[in-house]
Parts: structure tokens; C-alpha cells; sequence
């Protein structure tokens, strides 16, 4: 039953879960986490085997009602969605972990069983959109997964509903484009199903309405993964949300609109028509350029450090699009593998940034000093760790997905984005070890003596340990994911790229 | 590399490794200061001990393979101790137990703060070098290479003044980007290669029919990526000013594993990824005499006009590694066993240099070069050291200095620019015009305010004294070095 | 929003529509799956008789026709139907929502028509407690409830 | 040329309506008003969908002998009205949010007009 059900379980668990929690906490408040972490940990390990199940590259089809497609809804699990689910799945599970003290301290007791019910609909948001094969099955997950954020963001601190309005504005208009494009595709086409849509449109060549259709969709797509210049929900989102919120939403968030700008570019339409018919990937490329660049520079000059940590996200994205615009085997596969890679190490800064609020009472970059590290010697460890993969030090993950990025570029004759790669490389460096060196440098300063007690100034006052563990288990994946990419590489990503793009493989 | 040659073995993965794993020791161990020594120690030993282990079979020309698992697609993170690295592992393992008890009593002297990080970044750093050192892929160079550089700004840093802070940021600057270069370089070799990034023979590009247009960019890219490293002028800065570090720092690292990974990645670059062939096609050879001749001669001016100390011997030590970056661009074997003999000499040498440094800075307090007036009466044993040491840089003989730089001059006019053997014999002028005002200083005048101090303590003494001896050793029986560059070399240009 | 009991023509009008519309909004659902209609817009009708309720009686005589707190887990429940029909069907060897495979009757197409009959049930009861639910919320807090 | 223009009004329509719901949005400094343009902006699209499947004497794709229908011809494609229902309600759980969102800045900042919203929260200390 597992097997054939494989590419529904998934979406479907964290729907259930999501309407469980609101029945359970009438009887039992608590019940709504350990229920929330339950379903993640059994969607990771439903994920995780999802991978096993398809290494042969072959997909799992899955037919909702039993009506085949393109009547139908589909979901394909495929070696791409097996991987994103992954992916996402684990690293919520290792945020959850960490978010049950984070959501004690940021939430009154009367919003925290909605707070779980929201976070499912959002897993389930994402799982969905990550295994439809339906393009409006696709919009209706997106804006789950978006309504749920809003919620999600909106919960923060006192300035966090302007944040998480400027989001609804800026998420809706985005949703339209989207299904504006679906629309135009619809009416051009005559199926919402991607894998008919790609027969179809091989057939039909390159007709206005479907130039049109692609342009809405990557307006859509742009505007949910904030992709320079419309980013600019972005950074309020994640500053003002509670730090539950931007651990879950800035490693996995915005990676959505990736993985959707991928399967539209790459598994619906031809490689000639987005790179030579309408050079839509040269577009995003040069915006994601510009991305990197604007990202870090504007990180650079933030004091907040979540704040920070969004402008790097913004910048981060810039690689993801970078990979993709790129269109060619190796950015595609570096652009997933830094799904991957961005996941792990935002998850553990975002981590960190909780840790310091949780223990420090503010994540502000111009209070930290060598305070923090004798406190909490293993958090300012693990973001240590964490900026140099920022950095793309090896032997950490960051390391690697801009190698093939770089190499992407390279094979491009892309010589600006190899700069541009390698550039933020340095800019990084710049703003995360203006963090780093406080850390370990920063003589404790003075002013803020007086008004500290006594007891916390003494001593180490590491945070507990279902906050520290999950910061830890982050920080070391980033070395293991890292010294282990070539299996991942070889493993899994080479098998999803679809037909024209596995043909330009050496 | 012949494959009949390479023979499997793990030594060269334990050789890296049992710093790595000293590490963890000494941290648990950070309370109580005789065992975290106790572990340095034991870890220096440890890895000199597997070094030499693999010496014999180095200089029988046969190299040890240890291959690991995928870290690029094609790509292996894997170690092979050929004849050169070997040689420059050698050198840095042997001069870390020196610089491990020559540590012990400078920190203790100066009753420095923090020492476990000292203690633990150093090991780290001294991994990262045998990596280098070993490292059979430009994958694994660059891995180690970047550990390195980050390895380091602790110790850099180690004093957290103001001034030392500005030196941390100023040389992360400097390496960071130099290693961003030099994955840019890699990924675009990756590319061309088809996947393939192995340090061979005589070139891994050597078969490919390059354009200038990709040559001389990519030759520019390894240039600067192990430039900065090796501190060739004008990347040479970050140098004098990463002086503020402590002196066992600057003398292991500053002389022997951080500049020393430069040119020796200078040398993989140059005859194991770009090779000589192409090198001479474009010319780059003459770019690199060039950069070489500037730097020594710039190099050796500027140290005229320091007065402290350490930056002097800084100075010195940016023109004393463009001797090797002269041999490698002079491009035939003679010069490049007379260049690897520097890389090891130079080490022996200038170490000696910056521990007696270090002994003054530690029992007098005086790290100018203006304040050493007399101060050979009172530390004697250290300024004979210093003194020898001294005289070999110069490039006298019977110290190791001389036979390298014989060999390097006799190189020089044997490839046909006899004019680069004039640059040396100016330099070594220079040389003695920098070193020998301070011996003069030390024996010849009178100091003040010298009554009551003494000779440093015997963790410091003894190992200077030491590497002094070796010093001089090494310039009489240079036999073991000379085989081993020379089996490093060979097959590089044909035979010898 | 202020409430006015006085008015006798508001509070008889929608007192007596009220129990209409939401009849109407029962009728929508149940005739959904065979003719216009269904569970959302039947949902919709039915949290306009409420809120009808409300908004001219006043929201304690609106509480005791439909208490706020039974808002979220109605809305849960009917979400909890109509997933509870799509998971038989996947439990019971077909795939989700694939109703002919729930056994209610031995032909598969009435097993189809009572599948949809209680999906649109499960859609309706959900529309109409989450729609009275954010009414609720909006209004949570002001002064004249 | 005319053709074309009278050919396509209902996308003329269309982007006239989604041009003044962003207007709204962009333009407005009322919050109140803003959602008044998203919902706009959404309906925009809806009627788009919903235009595309209908036809000038469509009917209901209904088949069923008693409606007297034969002609599948005539049948207007059900699909962009069953798409458009779940966006409807993709809009009304948008625009919920949107004043639940408003009512808690409103409790908040004690206004609604962006200009002054945002030099509130500039003084805000965190």
C-alpha cells in the first residue's frame, strides 16, 4: 500500500495532522507539538525511503480519484520531488526539535496549538507542490503553503503583521501572476498537466499566448522564492516572524518558487526554447547575478542579525537562480544541491539567532561580544562552522555548490557569474566575520555591565539541549553533507535531469 | 607518476591525521597544561615518526597512495606521498617538535592567555600542511589549503590587540582571495579536463592544445591563488604585518608551512597541472623570473629599512622565497632540485632566525633591532645561534644556505641567464647588509640596562640551538635532501 | 455594528429568514453533485444564516445558536470528513478519493454518488464553521459585540 | 488592428480591472483600501479564467436526457469554472487573513494609513 501511495503520503500526512491538532488540544494542549513533530519525523523517514524507491529513475505516478491524467490530478515522485521532499522534510523535523522551547518563549499559550496546525498546512503546502505533476494543483498548494506563512509570520514580535501584510500583498499578487500564467497556458494549450503539457507544447511551438503563459509563471515564481527585485517582502518577514518561523520559512520557503521555476523551465519546456527562443534563463541568471551581489552588500550593512541572515537568503537564492538560469547540467545540479546546502546551514544560522534571543534576549550584531561565546561556547561554535560554509570554505557544503555553480559558469563561458560567484564568496566573508570576530575578539563591553545581574554575567548558560542538539546536528551535516556530495551528486541528482539537459553532460 | 611506482598505504592519511586527532586531546586536556603539551609533543613525534617511515621508500622514487572517497564527481579526495612532498613534509614535521618545545617555554615565559586554542590551531594548521604536502588532486590541495588558511587567523589573532585584529582581517583578505582564485582556476582546469584534476607529471594540462587566451588567464589564476601564500610581490603584504602574531607562529608558520605551502603549490602548479611544456610555449617562465627578481631584490631593500625585528625577517623571507620561485621558473631540473633544497634549507635556517627573535622578545622585552646593543653578552648561546643562521641565509659557506644557492646560481647560468646568478650574489650582500648590523650590535657594543638578565630558558635555547646545528648539518651532509629533490624532479624534464 | 435590539422590524425579518437560508444552504449541498451547488457554496450559505444571526441579535443570542469556540474544530472536522472519505478509499485498496472503491453499496456508481454526497457534507460544515470562525476572530476584542 | 482590439476586449477588461486593483495596492495608503485592490486584483483574474471557458451559446456540460440537450458542441468547458471555484476561496481565505492582519496593526498602531504606520514603527523600539 506504501508503494503505490508513495508520492501522496507525504502531503496528505501533514493535511491530517494539521486538521488532527485543532480536535487533540481540546482535550490536551500539549498534544499539538509532539503531534506536529510526530508527522515530520514520520514524513522524513516516508521521504527518505521515497529516494530508494526511485534511484532507478524511474517515477511513481499517482493518479488522485483514479482518474488518469490530464483529466486527472497527478503527483510524480520522481528523483527530483523525492530529494526536495527530503530535503525540506528532514530539515523541518530538526527545526521543529529546536521550536518547541522558541515557541514556549515567542507565543502565548492560546496561539501555539494554531501555531502546529499552521506549520502543517505549510508542510503539507510544500510537500504538495513539490509532488503535484498539475500546474493548478500547484497554485492551490502554493497558496496554502502561503495563507499558513502569513499566519506563521504574523505571530512575531510587535512590528511582525505590517511584515507579514507587505507579505500577503506582495505572496497574492504573486500567486496571480501565477495562475494568470496557468490561465494563458490553459488556453493555449488545453491541459494543466505538466507531463501532457510537455508533449504538447514540443508540438506546438512557440506561439505568443505560451510566451505570455511562461512569463506570468516565472512572475509567480520569482515573487515566492524572492528573486531580486522582488524580494521585497522578504527581509521584514524574516526579521519580525517568531524564530521558529524563519527557521522553517528561510531554509525551505523561498526554495519553493526554485523548485517550481525548475520543474516549469526544465520538465515542461524544451531546453531551446528557454535558452534561444525566448532567452528567459539568460533573464534569470542576470537577475540572480545581481541578486548575489545586492544580497551581500546589503547584508553588510545590517545590524540585526536576522535581519542580516534575510539579506544573505535574498543573496543565496541569487545562486539558486544563478543554477538555473545557467541551464546547463552542472548549475541545474548545483542549484539543487544548494536547495540542500542553503537548507542546512540558513536552518543553523537562523538556529543560532534563536539561541541568542532565547539566552541573551536580542540577536543584535552590535551587542555580541565575547560574552556570547564563554555563555554559549557550542551555539557560536556552530555559527562559526555555519559562516564558513557560508563562505564556501571547503571542506563544508557551501564549498561545493558554488564548485558547480563555478563550474556551471565555466561551461557557460559565463566569466562574469564565475565573478560574481567567487566575489560573494568575499563578501561573505566580509559580513559573516564581522559576526565571528565579535565573538571571539570583542572584549565584553562596558556599558552593559551595570545592568546585567550578577548571575548572568557568570558562567556558561548554554541553551537546553533540544536546542542545542538540533544547532549541532545542522552545523555537523554541513562537514558530512559536504565530504559526501559526489555520492549525492552522483547518487541522486544526476538522475533526475531531464532528457535535453542530461544530453549536454560529458 | 609511474603506476608501478605508486604502492597502496595508509601512513600518509595517519600522517595527516594524528594532529587532527592530537587536537581533541589537547582541548580535553586544556586544564591541565602538561599533558595538552604532553599530547603536542606526542603528536609531533607521532607524525615525524610516520614521515620518515615513508622516507625510504620516497627515496627509492616509489610513492605511497592512500585513496579515500569521492569528493567531486571523478575526483577523489586522495594522498600520495611522491618524493616531493615527502620532502616538504619532512621538513615541516621535523621543525614542528622543535617549534612544539620552543613553544612550550615562549608561552609559558610570556604567561600568554588562551594557550590550549594556540596549542590546538597549531596542530590543525600542521594537518592542513601535510595535507598539502601530500595531497594527490588539486581537489585535496585546495581542501587543505583553505584549512590552512582559516587555521591560521587564530593564531594570527592570538594576541587580540587592536593591531592584531587589523593584521587577522588584512591577511584573511589577502588568502581568501587568493583561494577563491584558485577554485576559479580548478573549476575552469575541471572543465577543461573533463573532470579530471590530478597532479601528473610533467602536466595535467600538457596534452591539451590551450589558446593563449585560456593559457595565460588560467597561468595568472594559479599565480595569484599560490601567490599570495608564497608572498610574491605585490601579494607580499599581509606578511610583515601577520608578524604580531607570537614568534613561534611567525616562525613555523610564517617561515616553514603557510609560505612554504605556497611555493610548494607554486611547484604543483608549475609541473603538475599546467607543466613546463606550456609554461615555456607562452613565455610564462620569464613573467615568473621576473616577479622572482623583483621580489628579492625589493624584498631584501625593504628588510634594510625595518627596524623591528620580525617584520626584517619577514622581509627576508619574501625574497628568500622567490629563490624558490626562481628555480621553478627557470625550468629545468638542476634548478628545481636547488629550489626544493632552498624550500628545506630556508626553512632550517630562517626558524633558526625567529626563535632567537622570539628568546630576546621573551627574556629582554626587546624586539628592535635599535635596542640590541650588547645583548650577545648576556644570551650568548642564542646570538651564536642567530649568528649562524645568519651567515647561511648569506649564503656562505659551509652552511645550508650556500649549497643551495650554489646550485641554484649554477642552474641559473647552466639554462643560459647568467645574470640571475649576479641577482644572487647581490642579494646575499643585502642579506649581510640586513643580518649581520645586528650581530655586530649584539657581540660589538655596549648595551644598557642588561645587568642581572641571563640566557633564556632551555625549552627555548635548545631547540634554536638545534636547528642552528642542523643548519650547519645540512650544508655539510645535504645528501639526503639532494636525493630526495632530485628523485622529486626527475622524470619532470627528462632525466637529470 | 451596533447592536439594536429596538428595532423589531430587523431582529422579526431575520429571525424568521434565518432557519430559510440555512435550509437553502442544506438544500445546496446535498443536490451538489448532480446539479449546481455543493459543499462550498451551500458552507457559504449556511454561515450567512448565522452570521445573519449575529450581526441582528447580537452576538450572545448568536453564541448561543453557535458557540465561537466550536468554530475551529468543526472546521477541522469537516476537513476530517472529507479526508476521512478520500483515506477509506486509498485504505480500502483504490487510490485517494477514488469513491468507488467505499463500499456503500454493491455498484460502483453509487458508491461514487454517497462518496461525493459526503465529501460535499464534509466541504459544507467546514465552509460554514471556519466563515463563522473568522467572523468570530475579527470581531474578537471590539467593544460592541 | 480593430480587429484585434474589439477581438480581445475581455483581456482589455481584464487587464483594466488588474490594473486598477494594483493601483490600489501600490498607490493607496489605506490598508483598508489595498485589500480592497488585492480583492480586485483577484476577481481580475477569476472573471479571466471564467470568460476563457464560456462560449456565446454555451450551456451546461450536463449530460442528462432531460435537459434536452444533444449537442456537445454547445457544452461550455466546466473546467476554468471548477478551477475558479477553489481560487475564489483561495480569495476569501486571502482577504480573511488580510483583515485579520489589519485589525491586529490597527490594535497595535492605532492607524491604518501607511505613511504614518511606518514612521510609528520607526520610533518602535523593537
Amino acid at each position: 500500500m506504501i508503494p503505490t501511495n508513495a508520492p501522496a503520503l507525504t502531503p496528505l500526512l501533514f493535511l491530517f495532522t494539521g486538521l488532527l491538532i485543532p480536535l487533540a488540544a481540546l482535550k490536551l494542549k500539549k498534544l499539538a507539538y509532539w503531534l506536529a513533530l510526530a508527522a515530520t519525523a514520520l514524513a522524513s523517514a516516508a521521504a527518505l525511503s521515497n529516494i530508494f524507491r526511485v534511484l532507478d529513475g524511474r517515477a511513481i505516478h499517482y493518479h488522485f480519484g483514479g482518474w488518469p491524467p490530464p483529466i486527472g490530478i497527478e503527483y510524480v515522485l520522481d528523483p527530483l520531488s523525492a530529494f526536495v521532499t527530503s530535503v525540506i522534510n528532514v530539515i523541518a523535523l530538526i527545526v521543529l526539535i529546536h521550536a518547541r522551547r522558541t515557541v514556549e518563549a515567542d507565543l502565548p499559550e492560546g496561539k501555539r496549538v494554531p501555531y502546529y496546525a499552521l506549520v502543517m498546512l505549510m508542510m503539507s503546502g510544500f510537500n504538495g507542490i513539490v509532488m503535484t505533476g498539475d500546474f493548478f494543483n500547484l497554485y492551490v498548494f502554493l497558496e496554502i503553503c502561503s495563507l499558513a506563512l502569513y499566519g506563521l509570520v504574523a505571530v512575531g514580535d510587535r512590528k511582525s503583521p505590517v511584515a507579514a501584510f507587505r507579505y500577503l500583498v506582495l505572496g497574492m499578487i504573486g500567486g496571480c501572476f501565477y495562475l494568470l500564467g496557468v490561465g494563458f497556458m490553459y488556453m493555449n494549450s488545453g491541459s494543466l498537466n505538466m507531463a501532457d503539457l510537455k508533449a504538447i507544447l514540443a508540438v506546438l511551438g512557440p506561439r505568443p499566448g505560451i510566451i505570455v503563459a511562461l512569463a506570468f509563471m516565472l512572475l509567480g515564481f520569482g515573487i515566492k522564492m524572492a528573486l531580486f527585485p522582488l524580494h521585497g517582502w522578504l527581509p521584514d518577514a524574516y526579521t519580525y516572524a517568531p524564530t521558529a518561523t524563519s527557521a522553517l520559512m528561510a531554509p525551505i520557503g523561498t526554495k519553493i518558487g526554485a523548485y517550481g521555476l525548475i520543474r516549469v523551465l526544465f520538465f515542461v519546456f524544451v531546453l531551446q526554447f528557454i535558452t534561444q527562443t525566448v532567452p528567459v534563463a539568460t533573464v534569470i541568471a542576470w537577475l540572480s547575478a545581481a541578486a548575489i551581489l545586492y544580497g551581500s552588500i546589503q547584508a553588510m550593512a545590517q545590524d540585526e542579525l536576522k535581519r542580516m541572515l534575510a539579506f544573505s537568503s535574498i543573496a543565496q537564492v541569487g545562486y539558486i537562480g544563478l543554477g538555473i538560469g545557467l541551464a546547463n547540467p552542472w548549475g541545474l545540479v548545483g542549484a539543487v544541491l544548494h536547495i540542500l546546502n542553503h537548507g542546512l546551514m540558513k536552518a543553523c544560522l537562523f538556529l543560532v539567532a534563536g539561541n541568542f534571543r532565547m539566552k541573551l534576549g536580542h540577536s543584535r550584531i552590535s551587542r555580541l561580544d565575547q560574552e556570547a561565546r564563554r555563555k554559549m561556547p557550542w551555539t557560536t561554535a556552530a555559527f562559526t562552522l555555519a559562516a564558513l560554509s557560508m563562505i564556501g570554505l571547503p571542506p563544508t557544503v557551501g564549498f561545493f555548490s558554488k564548485w558547480y555553480l563555478a563550474w556551471g559558469a565555466v561551461r557557460n563561458k559565463g566569466w562574469v557569474f564565475l565573478a560574481i560567484i567567487l566575489l560573494s564568496s568575499l563578501l561573505n566573508a566580509v559580513y559573516f566575520f564581522r559576526v565571528v570576530e565579535r565573538f571571539y575578539l570583542r572584549p565584553k563591553q562596558k556599558g552593559e555591565e551595570a545592568g546585567r545581574t550578577a548571575a548572568a554575567t557568570s558562567g556558561r548558560s548554554e541553551v537546553t539541549v533540544s536546542m542545542l542538539a538540533p544547532t549541532l546536528i545542522l552545523a555537523a551535516s554541513l562537514l558530512v553533507v559536504g565530504l559526501l556530495n559526489a555520492v549525492l551528486v552522483q547518487g541522486i541528482l544526476l538522475k533526475f535531469l531531464p532528457p535535453g539537459l542530461a544530453a549536454l553532460k560529458p | 607518476m609511474n603506476p608501478q611506482q605508486v604502492y597502496s598505504s595508509l601512513v600518509p592519511l595517519w600522517a595527516v591525521v594524528v594532529s587532527l586527532a592530537a587536537v581533541l586531546f589537547i582541548l580535553l586536556s586544556s586544564r591541565r597544561p602538561n599533558l595538552r603539551e604532553f599530547w603536542t609533543l606526542a603528536a609531533g613525534l607521532a607524525k615525524f615518526g610516520l614521515v620518515l617511515s615513508l622516507l625510504p621508500a620516497a627515496l627509492r622514487g616509489q610513492t605511497a597512495a592512500a585513496d579515500l572517497f569521492e569528493i567531486l564527481p571523478g575526483v577523489r579526495l586522495a594522498l600520495r606521498a611522491d618524493p616531493l612532498g615527502v620532502l616538504f613534509a619532512l621538513v615541516a614535521s621535523g621543525l614542528w617538535i622543535l617549534t612544539s618545545c620552543y613553544s612550550i617555554g615562549y608561552m609559558r615565559g610570556l604567561k600568554e592567555h588562551k594557550q590550549t586554542r594556540y596549542f590546538a590551531f597549531f596542530a590543525v594548521c600542521l594537518s592542513a600542511t601535510m595535507g598539502i604536502a601530500f595531497a594527490a588532486n588539486l581537489a585535496t590541495f585546495i581542501l587543505f589549503y583553505e584549512i590552512l588558511t582559516i587555521a591560521t587567523y587564530p593564531l594570527i589573532i592570538h594576541q587580540e590587540t587592536p593591531e592584531a585584529v587589523r593584521a587577522g582581517r588584512k591577511y584573511l583578505a589577502f588568502t581568501l582571495s587568493a583561494g577563491v582564485l584558485l577554485v576559479a582556476a580548478a573549476v575552469w582546469t575541471y572543465q577543461l579536463t573533463g573532470g579530471d584534476l590530478d597532479f601528473r607529471r610533467g602536466g595535467l594540462l600538457a596534452g591539451l592544445p590551450l589558446a593563449a587566451g585560456t593559457a595565460v588567464p588560467l597561468f595568472l589564476l594559479f599565480l595569484a591563488g599560490v601567490g599570495v601564500k608564497s608572498s610574491v610581490m605585490p601579494l607580499h603584504s599581509w606578511l610583515p604585518t601577520a608578524m604580531v602574531a607570537p614568534t613561534p607562529v611567525s616562525a613555523l608558520l610564517h617561515a616553514v608551512a603557510v609560505v612554504k605551502a605556497g611555493v610548494f603549490g607554486l611547484v604543483r602548479m608549475a609541473f603538475f597541472i599546467l607543466g613546463p611544456e606550456l609554461l615555456r610555449r607562452f613565455r610564462l617562465d620569464t613573467a615568473l623570473l621576473v616577479l622572482a627578481v623583483v621580489t628579492i631584490l625589493l624584498g631584501s631593500l625593504l628588510a634594510l629599512r625595518q627596524d623591528n625585528l620580525k617584520r626584517r625577517l619577514a622581509y627576508s623571507t619574501v625574497s628568500h622565497l622567490s629563490y624558490i620561485v626562481l628555480a621553478v621558473g627557470l625550468l629545468s631540473g638542476p634548478a628545481l632540485v636547488a629550489g626544493l633544497l632552498h624550500l628545506a634549507f630556508h626553512a632550517v635556517m630562517k626558524i633558526t632566525l625567529f626563535f632567537c627573535a622570539g628568546a630576546l622578545a621573551v627574556r629582554l622585552g626587546r624586539e628592535n633591532v635599535s635596542e640590541l646593543n650588547g645583548v650577545g653578552r648576556v644570551m650568548p648561546w642564542t646570538m651564536a645561534a642567530f649568528t649562524l643562521g645568519a651567515v647561511g641565509l648569506c649564503g656562505l659557506p659551509p652552511l645550508a644556505g650556500f649549497v643551495s644557492k650554489w646550485y641554484l646560481g649554477a642552474a641559473a647560468v647552466a639554462g643560459g641567464r647568467p645574470l640571475l646568478a649576479g641577482v644572487l650574489v647581490l642579494s646575499g650582500l643585502l642579506n649581510a647588509a640586513y643580518l649581520f648590523p645586528i650581530i655586530q650590535r649584539a657581540f660589538f657594543r655596549r648595551g644598557e640596562g642588561l645587568a642581572g638578565r641571563k640566557e633564556a630558558s632551555a625549552w627555548m635555547v635548545v631547540p634554536l640551538f638545534l636547528t642552528a646545528l642542523l643548519s650547519l648539518a645540512l650544508g655539510l651532509y645535504p645528501n639526503l635532501f639532494f636525493d630526495l629533490a632530485g628523485r622529486a624532479a626527475a622524470g619532470l624534464f627528462g632525466s637529470l | 455594528m451596533t447592536r439594536n435590539e429596538d428595532n423589531p422590524i430587523i431582529t422579526l425579518v431575520s429571525s424568521i429568514v434565518a432557519p430559510f437560508i440555512m435550509l437553502f444552504g442544506l438544500y445546496v449541498i446535498f443536490h451538489g453533485h448532480y446539479s449546481p451547488g455543493g459543499g462550498f457554496q451551500g458552507g457559504t450559505v449556511l454561515a450567512a444564516g448565522i452570521i445573519l444571526l449575529r450581526l441582528a441579535l447580537g452576538s450572545e443570542l448568536g453564541q448561543k445558536q453557535f458557540p465561537s469556540r466550536l468554530g475551529t474544530p468543526l472546521g477541522s472536522l469537516g476537513v476530517l470528513i472529507y479526508y476521512g472519505t478520500g483515506l477509506a478509499a486509498l485504505l480500502l485498496g483504490g487510490t485517494f478519493l477514488n469513491y468507488a472503491f467505499i463500499p456503500f453499496s454493491s455498484q460502483a456508481s453509487h458508491n461514487r454518488f454517497w462518496g461525493i454526497l459526503s465529501i460535499e457534507f464534509g466541504v459544507g460544515l467546514a465552509v460554514m464553521a471556519v466563515l463563522v470562525a473568522i467572523y468570530d476572530d475579527l470581531l474578537e476584542g471590539e467593544p460592541h459585540g | 488592428m480593430a480587429n484585434f482590439l474589439v477581438g480581445h476586449f475581455f483581456y482589455w477588461f481584464v487587464f483594466l480591472l488588474m490594473a486598477i486593483g494594483l493601483f490600489g495596492i501600490v498607490l493607496k495608503r489605506n490598508l483598508i483600501k489595498k485589500a480592497i485592490g488585492m480583492s480586485i486584483f483577484q476577481v481580475a483574474i477569476i472573471l479571466f479564467f471564467v470568460a476563457s471557458g464560456s462560449k456565446w451559446g454555451g450551456t451546461v456540460p450536463v449530460l442528462d436526457p432531460r435537459l434536452g440537450i444533444s449537442d456537445t458542441a454547445r457544452y461550455i468547458n466546466p473546467l476554468p469554472h471548477c478551477l475558479m471555484l477553489t481560487a475564489i476561496v483561495v480569495g476569501v481565505a486571502t482577504s480573511g487573513v488580510a483583515f485579520a492582519l489589519i485589525i491586529s496593526i490597527w490594535r497595535r498602531y492605532q492607524t491604518l494609513d501607511e505613511p504614518e504606520l511606518l514612521a510609528k514603527m520607526k520610533n518602535d523600539p523593537d
